[in-house]
């Protein structure tokens, strides 16, 4: 029989677990909070599979579920922001896969567009993302959350609420 | 019977992590590594079986292993990996550990690699003869040499060996890198040695403290656990 | 306004990272809140009870459950309400599982999470309405894309249950993968003996029509009406004559790749592909054909004794209406020649596939079962097998276990022993045995005992020619050993890819797909058989490899949810759809050019003004043309414009 | 724009040959090149088995240099093309690694040199088709295999090799220089590389095994773009032979040899004297072996074009009698192109 001495492995395995938490404990300052506007087919169920999947995550982000991109006006960025959001989060379907066929590319447009509306407004280009996932890529929504926040939070806060 | 060390598992993994950005807990053994491996018939240890002891711990035996001297880094292992596995690049890593730790690796690896460069920090180049001279210097091995010697001959005849070795240009400055990276090495094989020192002393006087309590598998409850069971 | 909120525990699924208890006395404190509880599993029937009994007594009016996601549950908690009394669409839905408990492990930030997503969903039932959807008609007939033994089981079990059902194979014949096997696991039991029949059922079958060397070319519309186009692609033969007398394939010139065969010889440019096919048609592989290629020929015409050949013909595109489609589109075998180098790209004549070796075994292949070296035609006297050859292998980005490799190979193994003799070498290099079926492990052993067969623990890294000999080098993992064996014959346990043109059809039918192409089942244990869009099924590998048993039983189970979904005459549309508020509207007719559904029209009004509506049993509810409405006069049902906006402020506001 | 050329030590002393072929080579090519002012090792194996940051420096110092001279370096060697290649993309990647090595350094490297070996160079930049529009000499006669060995293709994420296991680059430039290139699977297994001193069982147990390979895929000859393999083949062939108990005698030459032949270029020029095994008589009888051919297929030719013109002739006469000269005469021109087109087909 193996004497078996695991302390350091699941103490590494805790430690490791939840970069969110570090991050809400941890920063004296506020933490960062960020909007997310994900399709009902893709994104969400995307993110349901990395929460079966146990895929952690930072936990400033908060999702609002639409059934479509294409339903998503780029005002509703503007408004988080003007509301002192940090970062505004934005994820549909993989272009093609569309539940609705073509609804993720009028959003393409709309969110390009966005992209310079918000960088013209004095917001910098990382606190706003809109990108793709499929229902089948949980380890993929897990990267890009957590690159996202990870990312917003080298800005910090936005100081005020204007816009 | 052997003891499974977690501590040290976890620590050379985040090592190589760092170091190879390669994770030995992807290894499934397969054992493609010590099939594709050219050298292995002279290994002590195959490829897959260094990577199961990663996984568990048992890093002085890898270290001091004749493997790691022997590898000839020919990437086989590492291209055909089916999970991924920089296998070569753990050796190569692993290699460069044991020599920071001037530990007394078996095999003439060491003499040859130190013989090479000595040669190279002197004259910038590698002069052949002068560091096959050296080479068999430091083996103490006349065999070796003369197996090798019928060489010179052919070397010589087709021009393709200078007896007296020139100094380039740039050799002060080769001989400043190799002192001042190899200066570096040691003292960062140094430091974490003496961290993983510290550390083992700290989960001891844990293991030792903690009473055997806590859901979450926090290191001093487990730690007891398994002196229960052991 | 009168909300209750229910906070499920989900056993320790939510409760071990979320203070459920104190989130749902929190709930209190929030505007219009005037009923919150926490209940360990809300879902269960004591649970949704107790929202019931909520709704009777505090005369909710809303109702908002946080437990896991709407994917999973919605429909119940609706139907829950709906019981109660309150209009199902009053119902919100917070996740604080997937989209919280499960992805964070510190309590108080778990929890605060929670909390924020709570208050979000509460504001947004602030928001909500009372809906009421349609019904529209249900037509009856089913599509089955792919006739392998999947389709062909769910066709036949549909049609047996009265449903009319059309199979569309790429094919010329129905018969998949399955018609090209010799023997199947774990009984040895010929694979033809039992499919063949039930492609002879399918074709003979009143309510099955079959349109074989068939694709997919478009679809529309929605559950219980489908509009798909279907190219029929040219055979060159006119089948309506055909008889399948294959003197043509006798009589023609050219030589093509057998497809069938595995390209282990070459067929016919015209070929049937083989004496069992359904139906029994001939088609020209035109860029192999002299008369196509070089303009003359035409052999097959002077003797076909039907008059069949017609070398003008041309694609045609059929359109048909269906209630329901059934995808069954199979796999392909892992193209390993252009992975994997080290066994030799397939240069290495001696080494072949698995689903080659199949048919080099079976009596009715290119050589009548006789198993030999295709180098030199000898009886291989040493066979050495390989597994996981394009599967559990990241470096040729196929990390997922084909599930079928072990067991065909163990089969194979021993079938060489029954083909070529005893005292035949058999080795098989395996990393792991996967056996979990009926009778699988025992069949196993069996080869490894009763026939003998050398099983060897370690992967090969590399073939090469020595000799006359296929040199195999591997290791030994148990030894701690390389090996090398000079075989006769390497066959290699080659993966499962997902059918080609598997994406691209996936996007036509508007459901999921992994990056391999499998596509996505509604849930991998409570939906295994329906997709994320309604009608829409899966039966067999196109889901995810699987053996024939496994199959078989899944194409069953689809076959049994089509049915359930057709009994009914008609299906209530979803509610959530756009609706134009007329007096705002400009007629600038945005809303129809976006329209993936064409769901807006033009409507004449009593003014003789033109104005836009949406057809309610078209709108498919994406709300493009809310986001595109320049005067914003189109709003989308259970989506409102201003829950959004407050569900964000709830967010931001702490 | 004038490549920066990098010989390392083997090729500047060792192997010769090797670096004076390709010198030559990319002459004929029309490639210009400038020695890398003052290099030093690249490090070779040694260094990366002591120290990473002691082998990524000696390699950056020689970027540093070369970019002296421009922003491409050819490394003929594949040691040196490994190392130098390793130090190129860390280095590029982490400006905080650049730090750390420039710390180690006399003067900091700034630069954003690319690596290059010679097989991929040659692809990249010259290509098959002015290689094969350039041929001189006809090696349709010289049955060769190409050998990779380790450092040219692995690991593919540095090199850009798509196939590591059958790489195809060598095999395109021989075929591209008409050798007649033969298929085998044994391109890329080691030849026992530096462990050849410190341990040579390993070494000769391998190389032989190679040449092995080679003869049976019916290859006369082997190809190797470096010095090292080059030194296991051939200077060490005697000893394979003595510790395996084998008669090998197989010519071992260098890419740049072959191409350089191809185009041209005497055997003097390429250095063939300097191969221990010597090839000289196998490339001089390979060659006149394609020269008689082709006087063979030539006369074939002329006898082939002679007989239809008579034939064609006949013909007209038949046809057009009594009155048939004049229209024998339009025949026998109308066959004669036959001839120059049967030379054509003769590279």
């Amino acid at each position: 029989m193996a004497e078996v001495n695991n302390n350091q492995a699941s103490g590494a395995a805790t430690q490791g677990a939840a970069p969110g938490a570090g991050a809400a404990t941890g920063a004296p300052d506020r933490d960062v909070k960020i909007v997310g506007i994900v399709c009902n087919w893709c994104s969400y169920a995307g993110a349901d599979t990395a929460g079966v999947g146990r895929f952690k995550q930072p936990a400033n982000l908060r999702l609002i579920r639409l059934p479509c991109t294409g339903r998503i006006d780029p005002l509703f960025a503007l408004k988080a922001f003007e509301k002192g959001a940090d970062g505004v989060l934005i994820s549909g379907c993989h272009p093609g896969d569309c539940h609705y066929s073509e609804g993720n590319y009028y959003a393409r447009r709309k969110f390009e567009l966005a992209e310079r509306m918000i960088h013209h407004l004095g917001i910098p280009k990382e606190r706003f993302k809109w990108t793709w996932v499929s229902a089948s890529e949980g380890a993929r929504w897990q990267k890009v959350v957590t690159d996202f926040v990870e990312g917003v939070k080298k800005l910090g806060p936005r100081e005020g609420k204007a816009l | 019977m052997i003891r499974y060390d977690a501590q040290s598992a976890a620590r050379t993994r985040d090592r190589l992590l760092k170091e190879v950005e390669t994770d030995v807990r992807d290894c499934y053994q397969c054992g493609n590594c010590s099939a594709s491996c050219p050298a292995a018939f002279t290994f002590d240890i195959m490829p897959n079986q260094m990577m199961r002891m990663l996984q568990v711990g048992m890093v002085d035996k890898v270290l001091d292993s004749k493997s790691i001297q022997l590898c000839i880094q020919c990437l086989t292992c590492t291209g055909r990996c089916p999970r991924n596995i920089d296998v070569a690049g753990i050796f190569e890593d692993l290699k460069t550990i044991a020599a920071g730790q001037g530990r007394d690796v078996p095999e003439h690896a060491k003499t040859f690699n130190e013989a090479f460069m000595n040669a190279v920090a002197r004259f910038g180049r590698l002069p052949e003869l002068y560091m096959m001279g050296m080479f068999y210097l430091g083996t103490m091995n006349p065999k070796m040499a003369m197996g090798d010697a019928g060489l010179a001959v052919p070397m010589l005849t087709k021009g393709k060996m200078a007896i007296v070795p020139r100094r380039s240009k740039g050799a002060d400055e080769v001989g400043r890198i190799y002192k001042k990276s190899i200066e570096k090495a040691k003292a960062r094989e140094k430091a974490f040695t003496e961290a993983a020192a510290r550390e083992e002393a700290a989960a001891a006087r844990a293991a030792k403290a903690a009473p055997a309590a806590g859901a979450h598998g926090a290191g001093a409850s487990t730690a007891d656990e398994t002196e229960v069971t052991a | 306004m009168r909300i209750g909120v229910f906070v499920c525990h989900c056993g320790s699924n939510i409760a071990g990272t979320v203070d459920v208890a104190g989130i749902a006395k929190r709930a209190l404190t929030l505007k219009d809140v005037v009923h919150a509880e926490n209940i360990m599993y809300t879902c269960a029937e004591p649970g949704q009870a107790a929202i019931q009994n909520a709704i009777k007594e505090k005369k909710l009016d809303r109702v908002v459950v946080s437990a896991c996601s709407p994917h999973m549950h919605e429909v119940t908690f609706r139907r829950c309400v709906d019981k109660a009394g309150l209009n199902p669409y009053l119902f919100e839905m917070a996740n604080i599982r997937e989209h919280c408990s499960w992805i964070h492990t510190d309590m108080p930030v778990a929890t605060e999470k929670a909390w924020e997503i709570i208050k979000m969903s509460v504001a947004k039932a602030r928001q909500l309405e009372p809906l009421y959807s349609n019904e529209v008609e249900v037509n009856k007939d089913v599509l089955v894309i792919g006739g392998g033994v999947a389709g062909i089981q769910a066709a036949l079990d549909m049609a047996d249950a009265g449903l009319k059902v059309t199979i569309v194979e790429k094919e010329t014949t129905i018969g998949g993968v399955m018609a090209k096997l010799d023997k199947t696991f774990p009984t040895i039991d010929c694979s033809a003996c039992i499919l063949t029949p039930r492609m002879v059922d399918c074709s003979q079958h009143e309510n099955i029509t079959l349109m074989t060397y068939s694709e997919i070319e478009k679809v529309s519309g929605y559950v219980g009406n489908f509009t798909v186009d279907i190219r029929k692609k040219a055979a060159m033969v006119d089948w309506t004559k055909c008889i399948g007398c294959e003197i043509c394939v006798q009589k023609c010139p050219a030589k093509a790749p057998d497809a069938f065969n595995a390209f282990l010889e070459p067929t016919k440019a015209i070929y049937i592909p083989f004496p069992q096919a359904v139906p029994k048609r001939a088609a020209i592989q035109v860029d192999h054909c002299r008369w196509f290629t070089q303009g003359k020929c035409r052999v097959c015409e002077r003797v076909c004794p039907a008059d069949a050949i017609d070398f003008e013909q041309k694609d045609e595109i059929v359109t048909k209406e269906f209630g329901a489609i059934v995808v069954a589109t199979g796999l392909e075998v892992f193209p390993w020649e252009d992975y994997y180098g080290e066994y030799g790209s397939g240069k290495i004549k001696d080494v072949i596939s698995g689903l080659q070796y199949e048919r080099m075994l079976n009596a009715s292949g290119p050589y009548g079962g006789h198993v030999h070296r295709l180098s030199n035609g000898e009886d291989p006297k040493t066979v050495v097998f390989i597994q996981c050859v394009g599967s559990r292998d990241e470096s040729v980005n196929r990390p997922y276990c084909s599930g079928v490799c072990c067991m065909y190979t163990a089969k194979q193994a021993l079938l060489t022993k029954d083909h070529v003799g005893m005292d035949t070498e058999v080795y098989v290099f395996y990393i792991d045995i996967r056996a979990n079926g009926k009778g699988y492990e025992e069949f196993v052993k069996r080869v490894q005992t009763e026939f003998g067969v050398k099983y060897v623990r370690g992967r090969v890294s590399k073939l090469y020619e020595d000799n006359g000999k296929v040199m195999v080098r591997g290791t030994d993992t148990l030894l701690g050993e390389q090996v090398e064996i000079a075989a006769d014959l390497v066959v290699l346990a080659t993966g499962i890819n997902a059918a080609p043109g598997a994406k691209e059809l996936a996007q036509k039918l508007n459901i999921s797909y992994d990056e391999f192409g499998f596509m996505k089942e509604g849930h991998p244990k409570l939906r295994p058989v329906e997709t994320n869009t309604a009608g829409v099924f899966l039966a067999g590998v196109c889901q995810a490899p699987k053996d024939i048993p496994a199959t078989v039983a899944q194409a069953s189970g689809t076959a049994s949810k089509v049915m359930g979904l057709l009994a009914k005459d008609k299906l209530k549309t979803s509610p959530m759809i756009a609706v134009v508020d007329q007096k705002n509207c400009v007629s600038c007719w945005k809303c129809i050019e976006v329209c993936p559904f064409s769901a807006p029209e033009k409507q004449e009004l009593r003014d003789g003004t033109q104005k836009s509506h949406v057809i309610e049993t078209v709108c498919q509810g994406c709300g493009v043309c809310v986001a595109t409405c320049p005067v914003n006069t189109i709003a989308l049902k259970g989506f409102p414009t201003d829950a959004i906006l407050d569900q964000i402020e709830e967010v931001l506001q702490s | 724009m004038t490549l920066a050329y990098y010989p390392g030590c083997s090729l500047h002393k060792s192997s010769a040959e090797y670096d004076v072929s390709v010198r030559k080579v990319l002459d004929v090519l029309g490639v210009e090149i400038k020695e890398v002012p003052e290099w030093t090792c690249c490090g070779s194996t040694p260094a990366h088995m002591m120290d990473h940051l002691l082998a990524q420096s000696l390699a950056a110092r020689n970027l540093r240099q070369a970019a002296l001279v421009g922003d491409e370096l050819l490394a003929p060697c594949p040691s040196c093309y490994q190392r130098e290649k390793n130090a190129e993309v860390e280095i590029h990647a982490s400006d905080a690694f650049r730090a750390e090595v420039n710390e180690v350094l006399d003067k900091p490297y700034t630069g954003r040199v690319t690596v290059w070996s010679l097989p991929e160079y040659l692809m990249k930049f010259v290509g098959e088709a002015k290689i094969a529009s350039l041929v001189k000499a006809d090696l349709s006669q010289l049955k060769v295999v190409p050998y990779y060995g380790c450092l040219l293709g692995r690991p593919g994420e540095l090199t850009g090799e798509k196939d590591i296991e059958q790489p195809m680059m060598m095999d395109l430039l021989l075929q591209a220089a008409g050798a007649d290139v033969k298929w085998w699977n044994y391109k890329t297994e080691c030849c026992g590389a530096s462990v050849g001193m410190p341990k040579a069982e390993i070494q000769r147990v391998l190389s032989g095994k190679i040449i092995e390979q080679a003869l049976a895929a019916g290859a006369e000859a082997i190809v190797v773009a470096c010095p090292l393999c080059h030194v296991n083949l051939d200077l060490k062939q005697g000893q394979i032979n003595k510790a395996l108990g084998t008669d090998y005698n197989v010519p071992i030459l260098y890419l740049s040899q072959v191409l350089g032949l191809a185009l041209g270029l005497s055997g003097d020029d390429v250095l063939l004297r300097q191969n221990v095994v010597d090839p000289t008589v196998l490339v001089g009888t390979a060659i006149q072996k394609a020269a008689a051919i082709r006087v063979e297929e030539e006369r074939k030719a002329a006898e082939k074009a002679a007989k239809e013109a008579a034939k064609a002739a006949k013909a007209a006469e038949t046809a057009a009698k009594p009155a048939a000269e004049p229209a024998a005469a339009p025949a026998a021109p109308a066959a004669a192109p036959t001839k120059p087109a049967a030379e054509e087909a003769q590279p």
